[in-house]
């Protein structure tokens, strides 16, 4: 030890002593309502519920509710832990194709805790199990291809009236795309286990049609169905022709975002419509610049395809009940709280995203009220298959579809006939 | 100041046939430095261990001025111990080193400062007081560990192997300090090594062990003089005593060609024993008469190398057999060169006969 | 479990014993949280393994069938029993010998080493989160600096997609979580070397003995207790790799990255099921083929090289 | 001087290699997203000092800092302490059961603790510690016994007996020589275990999501995560989260790395 040495240590405590301000103490309350919720980072999501709860709060003098905020992968981890002991938030984030928190009795039958006249009915069908509704749909959105009206144009692409083009010519128009040196489609599956599936899963919906679409996934249709191999086969077309782009393997959900409207740019991005949780943020935040030239198209019509019209609607976000709450009552309120009309407004209003709460969205205004107007447009004579693909897998077929279909094989690293097969290893139970 | 009492003393440690130490019987005086001698692994080093109370006893008593300590744990014993490897305490300086000891007791901080810097003084260690062990050199951290058992004060100290790790100039010097420190302090002392110049030089007694049991004890020079068996004689002196099978004749025996006169052993000494070993040392064996008389027996042998060592010269010389050496310490002036033949006198009065298969000496009964 | 042998006078004797209360009061506060935080544990993880957990904590006796399908059918687990292997193994090696490399560069009086020090060092400081997402830019194909810096010295006909490649996802992340831990390594060995006495080396520059002869003759043998011990280290550290891989690749392209440790987590945490029976017996049979390789191991170098730093 | 030109281009090419990183980093903290996405590689143009505010500030950065340092150190300091006596005892000292125990708490390493968590999360709940730091650090301290124990039980096996014996004989028992002789002499491992265990307890992730649930209660790498959304990945901020996170761990290692590796070796015993 030299002579530095106690200047050091002083030094060190001093640092820590300022870093370490002193925290505030929590103050004790009647009832505490807890909720668990995903999407810390969406402002205009925090924004919405932290809103309810100051509303449920008004009214309830003397309840607090405190809203907890996770990320999606710290949220499973916890809720995977806690609620098999018992534990956990009164209230809890969950998303239609957790079904297993159904299964194992976990989530309170909502049926006659909440007031179900401010949800739309199909919403809530997507939560019905065995004639009980176990979640409350906040968030609705549909599968969308989002595209650079400028670039298409500058192509000399027009697009049909219906706004969705066939079979062959969207597989031209990425190759005329990537021969002008613009990628086609800015797509990566760095972090997620679905975007890489989009293209592939909208044409399967609209060449088997709803019913078989169900059964491919259920396991009840074989993958070597030959309407199933021909669609294979004209994705591996796209995929050969330079479709998506190099680091399709690592990109992430915002950075194709990002990819598609800033920076290096790109002509199409297949997404759901919440496309706008990260497109609609200030532009320093990594939003969308503000004269983007946005256009929405229709997924392409296959050849034959038994539902061209056809489209996949789902619900995101939902909220449930623990079964293991002691508030189920004040919960069921911070449930409708948040599901009132007036929400259902600000949730569009603020959002731009489609909801399952019952809102009028007639006199719709705002600054993004064209791009509000155009997804509307694009939902006229649509049926809607509800659901996506992640709803309806189970187990091994999960892992499957999130390594086969949505990354390995649109990363062209798969030939159709081995993609077709591991996939049917996995999910075929006929 | 103590006397230390071992009584039968045995040691056995588990799983292994053989005891460590068998049948000790030793007193050591009050006062006195008592050397244990042996090669290693002579069980030696477990009897210190059990004296300072790190090992337990298997068999027998270990007295400390009268009071048996056997179940008497190693820090109510009041004993100081230096250990080959010094055993500083790496972290401490050297003042805080010889204090360690002292602080347990409670003594007074004042009395610990005086005992310590008056050990230092005595050690010439006070210029390094503020040294942590690793920035000594190893003559100092062998004073260290000196002084760490000097401070206590205790009954009685313990050295094991103290000095082999020290090099050759330093282990002589520190030896004299020893002896010095020693005999200023009078404290009841007890000393392993291996190395017989230590033993022949510090001791008081000498007690020779092997193979866990005592050879023998005594004086170093009675010890040297009168070695109980071939080992003592063989493990005491540099070169070691000469054993050469002989012979025996009519009060006399026969090595090589020569007739070595026994006068001093009656023919019941001997008694029906036809091969003896016959023990000489070097030193008495010589070149030319050291005095007239006639009890010295020129015996001729092949030069077969010669060692100057400045102040004398070894000489080894093989019998005519081609088979026997014999090794004389010789002046240094000698011109005998290998390959030479060379006539050398025997001391008869220095002999030692020894019982070849017990290996005890065949003491004297005549004058 | 305590008892020592003999009376209670000759333990106090013995310099390597001590009674049993002594004993008990030393190791008592280790193993009681040992004990209750995971032991327990594992107990229950153990006896998890052989059920099937079902909705609400029912538990069905499955006896060894969530070990025979583990056996039988599960291909990703051997998959990720053969990923994990390779990761341990290679990553380990380069880790320890790139760490001793480290060491003796500033050994050997580099230039500003109380700086480089700490510089070489910061990885090891960065998270796991952090040093993940760094690195997926690094390797990123259009625009991450590995493609950058080799179209920049003319090689671009190298780049590569690293991580989304099931031949390069594998290496490239093995790089990265040796990268991280080199520095450790680093600080361990240069610790061992200004441990080594001067002599020693002294000695061997007597000899005319070259650099390289002095590090295989005589640094690299006395530094070995350091190395072994740095192996085993580094070993179970990567057997149990997690963070950066989920952070990274999750386990893709193809489970070209998945381990053992995160297939455990995405069948306990990622698919859609709460049972924690199948999870639960993938890792015993892990823990099991660990240990029988660490007992192997230990019976084939049957040696006592312990911890020198 | 030709003979180090390998040497020193080695030199420089692995600093680049481990500092570029950190350097890059650091230079994000001060940018913001936009510029960051526009130009990953540039300086900043302007360096937006703000941002660490507004991290301190509106982000709860305090508390999670504070949160951190509770439950690092206490951790730190229990591990050290039980560790060290678990593997004095061990190293020292014969005894029926000492290599069973050792087999055990060793074996204790190679556990995934992926999974160990599910059932340590009901176990918290039957000793009402979840969701409490005090939860968090108990488990840090189990997890990180065993580790601790192999490196500390390997170094103390090689102090010499004879200090222990010459500690008995000025006079200590058991737990004074733990304390004077072990402890001091086995410094250099003790920082080994020490720094390893702050790195990673200080960086660690999962124990912490899965065991805290209150935004009170949660601990810095949280923090990070906060600005790692799944639709936006604010690099801006994270970079600037984890610069507060790890500025005083550098800082520490920098003021220390001298003393530290001057303890690892003034103190070994030869």
């Amino acid at each position: 030890m030299n002579r530095w040495f106690g200047l050091r240590c002083i030094l060190a405590v001093a640092l820590l002593a300022v870093m370490a301000a002193p925290r505030t103490a929590a103050n004790a309350e009647d009832v505490t309502l807890t909720v668990w919720s995903h999407e810390a980072d969406e402002d205009a999501k925090v924004a919405f519920r932290e809103l309810a709860a100051r509303n449920l709060e008004k009214a309830h003098p003397g309840v607090t509710v405190k809203i907890t905020w996770f990320e999606k992968n710290p949220l499973l981890a916890a809720l995977k832990t806690a609620l098999p002991a018992g534990q956990g938030p009164d209230v809890l984030y969950v998303e239609p194709d957790w079904t297993e928190y159904v299964e194992a009795g976990y989530l309170e039958p909502l049926d006659n805790l909440v007031n179900w006249n401010n949800i739309e009915p199909w919403a809530r069908q997507v939560w019905m199990h065995n004639g009980k509704t176990y979640g409350i749909p906040q968030e609705a959105y549909t599968n969308e291809i989002y595209y650079n009206k400028d670039l298409l144009k500058k192509l000399g692409v027009e697009l049909p009236a219906n706004a969705q083009f066939t079979q062959a010519q969207f597989l031209d128009l990425v190759k005329k795309a990537r021969a002008a040196g613009i990628t086609p489609i800015a797509q990566g599956v760095g972090d997620r286990p679905f975007p890489g599936a989009y293209i592939v899963g909208e044409a399967l919906l609209r060449k088997l049609g709803k019913d078989d679409y169900r059964k491919l996934w259920t396991g009840k249709l074989s993958f070597e169905d030959p309407r199933v191999v021909e669609v294979f086969k004209w994705v591996k077309e796209l995929v050969d022709a330079g479709a998506y782009p190099k680091n399709f393997m690592t990109l992430k959900l915002g950075e194709s975002h990002y990819y598609f409207y800033t920076r290096p740019l790109a002509l199409m991005l297949p997404m759901g419509s919440w496309y706008t949780g990260r497109a609609f943020v200030p532009e320093d935040k990594g939003g969308q610049p503000k004269d983007f030239p946005l256009g929405i198209m229709q997924f392409p019509a296959m050849d034959g395809g038994a539902c061209n019209q056809c489209k996949t609607s789902a619900i995101g976000a939902s909220f449930a009940i623990n079964a293991a709450s002691k508030h189920k009552e004040l919960a069921a309120q911070f449930l409708d709280a948040m599901s009132t009309p007036e929400m259902g407004k600000m949730w569009i209003e603020t959002i731009y995203l489609q909801t399952g709460i019952k809102a009028d969205v007639k006199q719709f205004s705002g600054p993004h009220a064209a791009y509000f107007t155009e997804l509307m447009e694009r939902q006229k004579g649509t049926d809607y298959f509800i659901g996506g693909p992640r709803d309806l897998v189970q187990g091994q077929c999960k892992d499957s579809f999130a390594q086969v279909t949505n990354s390995a094989f649109p990363g062209g690293l798969l030939p159709v006939d081995q993609a077709v097969k591991m996939m049917n290893a996995a999910c075929y139970k006929g | 100041m103590a006397v230390v009492a071992i009584d039968g003393l045995g040691k056995r440690y588990p799983g292994s046939s053989e005891p460590a130490v068998e049948d000790f019987t030793l007193t050591i005086g009050d006062g006195e430095f008592m050397v244990l001698l042996g090669p290693s692994g002579c069980g030696k080093s477990s009897v210190l261990r059990m004296i300072a109370g790190l090992e337990p006893i298997t068999t027998g008593t270990i007295a400390i001025d009268g009071r048996v300590v056997n179940q008497v744990p190693a820090k109510e014993r009041d004993i100081a111990m230096v250990f080959q490897s010094y055993a500083l305490y790496p972290h401490m300086d050297v003042f805080n080193n010889l204090a360690f000891g002292l602080r347990r007791r409670s003594v007074p901080a004042a009395e610990i400062d005086r005992r310590v810097r008056q050990a230092a003084d005595k050690l010439g260690l006070t210029p390094y007081l503020r040294r942590k062990p690793h920035a000594l050199s190893g003559g100092q951290r062998q004073r260290v560990a000196l002084g760490r058992a000097i401070v206590r004060e205790p009954k009685v100290f313990l050295f094991d192997e103290p000095l082999s790790n020290l090099d050759a100039a330093l282990r002589v010097s520190t030896r004299n300090e020893l002896i010095r420190q020693q005999h200023e302090i009078g404290i009841t002392t007890i000393y392993v090594t291996h190395d017989q110049v230590e033993a022949m030089t510090m001791g008081h007694r000498i007690c020779i062990m092997d193979k866990g049991e005592v050879v023998q004890i005594g004086a170093p020079l009675e010890v040297y003089r009168s070695p109980a068996n071939t080992f003592v004689a063989r493990f005491l002196g540099n070169p070691p005593m000469n054993l050469v099978p002989i012979e025996l004749g009519q009060s006399s025996g026969r090595l090589g060609n020569v007739d070595i006169p026994l006068r001093s052993w009656s023919p019941r000494a001997l008694g029906h024993a036809r091969t003896v070993l016959l023990g000489i040392r070097p030193e008495d064996l010589y070149e030319t008469p050291p005095r007239p008389g006639d009890d010295l027996v020129p015996i001729a042998m092949q030069v077969s190398a010669v060692e100057p060592l400045g102040a004398e010269t070894l000489l080894v010389l093989t019998l005519d057999d081609g088979t026997t050496d014999i090794i004389a310490r010789v002046g240094r002036d000698t011109r005998l060169r290998i390959g030479e033949r060379a006539t050398v006198l025997l001391d008869t009065t220095a002999v030692h006969l020894f019982d070849p298969t017990t290996t005890r000496v065949i003491p004297r009964d005549l004058p | 479990m305590l008892q020592g042998i003999g009376s209670r006078g000759r333990r106090e004797i013995d310099a390597r014993r001590a009674a049993p209360a002594t004993l008990t009061l030393f190791l008592a506060p280790a193993l009681l949280l040992y004990a209750g935080f995971t032991i327990y544990p594992v107990i229950r993880t153990f006896y998890n393994s052989v059920q099937t957990i079902g909705p609400q904590g029912q538990q069905h006796f499955v006896g060894f069938a969530n070990f025979s399908a583990l056996l039988q059918t599960d291909f990703v687990f051997w998959k990720a029993v053969g990923n994990t292997a390779l990761f341990t193994i290679v990553a380990t090696i380069a880790d320890v010998f790139g760490g001793l490399l480290l060491a003796l560069v500033l050994f050997a009086r580099a230039p500003l080493a109380p700086l480089l020090r700490i510089v070489w060092f910061t990885p090891v400081l960065m998270s796991y989160v952090v040093v993940g997402i760094i690195w997926v830019w690094i390797y990123d194909y259009d625009w991450g600096l590995a493609n950058q810096v080799l179209r920049a010295i003319g090689l671009g006909a190298f780049e590569q997609s690293w991580l989304g490649d099931p031949h390069t996802a594998l290496w490239s992340v093995m790089a990265t979580h040796v990268w991280k831990w080199l520095g450790f390594n680093m600080i361990i060995f240069l610790a061992a070397l200004y441990a080594l006495p001067g002599e020693v080396l002294g000695a061997a520059e007597l000899d005319n003995c070259g650099w390289a002869a002095k590090l295989v003759y005589i640094i690299i043998p006395m530094l070995r207790p350091t190395v072994v011990n740095l192996l085993v280290l580094s070993f179970i550290g990567k057997m149990m790799v997690f963070d950066l891989i989920w952070i990274m690749t999750g386990g893709g392209p193809l489970w070209s990255t998945e381990t053992v440790s995160t297939y455990v987590y995405k069948r306990a945490f990622d698919w859609n099921t709460f049972d924690l029976g199948y999870p639960s017996a993938v890792a015993v049979l892990w823990f099991i083929i660990i240990l029988a390789f660490i007992v192997l191991m230990t019976r084939l170098l049957r040696q006592h090289d312990r911890l020198e730093f | 001087m030709w003979r180090r030109t390998p040497l020193l281009l080695f030199v420089l090419l692995y600093t680049v290699v481990s500092g570029g990183p950190f350097i890059w980093v650091a230079v994000m903290s001060v940018r913001t997203t936009p510029e960051i996405f526009a130009s990953p590689y540039a300086l900043p143009s302007r360096f937006h000092w703000e941002k660490f505010v507004q991290a301190w500030a509106h982000s709860n950065y305090s508390t999670y800092f504070w949160n951190s340092i509770i439950v690092v150190s206490t951790a730190v300091v229990l591990i050290t302490i039980f560790g060290a006596m678990a593997a004095h005892c061990l190293a020292r000292y014969r005894f029926r059961g000492n290599r069973p125990i050792r087999f055990l708490i060793l074996s204790g390493m190679i556990l995934p603790p992926q999974l160990l968590i599910l059932s340590l999360f009901q176990i918290l709940l039957d000793y009402h510690l979840y969701n409490t730091l005090t939860g968090l650090i108990l488990v840090y301290v189990a997890g990180h016994l065993a580790m601790t124990v192999y490196i500390l039980e390997g170094f103390f096996a090689q102090i010499p007996q004879d200090l222990f014996d010459a500690a008995r004989m000025d006079g200590y028992g058991d737990f004074e020589i733990f304390w004077r002789i072990t402890l001091p002499v086995g410094a250099p491992a003790l920082f080994t275990t020490v720094t390893l265990n702050f790195i990673v307890l200080w960086n660690e992730f999962l124990y912490a999501v899965v065991l805290l649930t209150e935004d009170d209660k949660r601990t810095l790498p949280l923090g990070i995560m906060h600005f790692m959304g799944s639709h936006q990945l604010d690099v801006g901020m994270v970079a600037t989260g984890l610069m507060i996170a790890i500025t005083p761990v550098i800082v520490l290692y920098a003021l220390f790395s001298d003393t530290m590796i001057r303890g690892m070796t003034a103190g070994a015993v030869r």
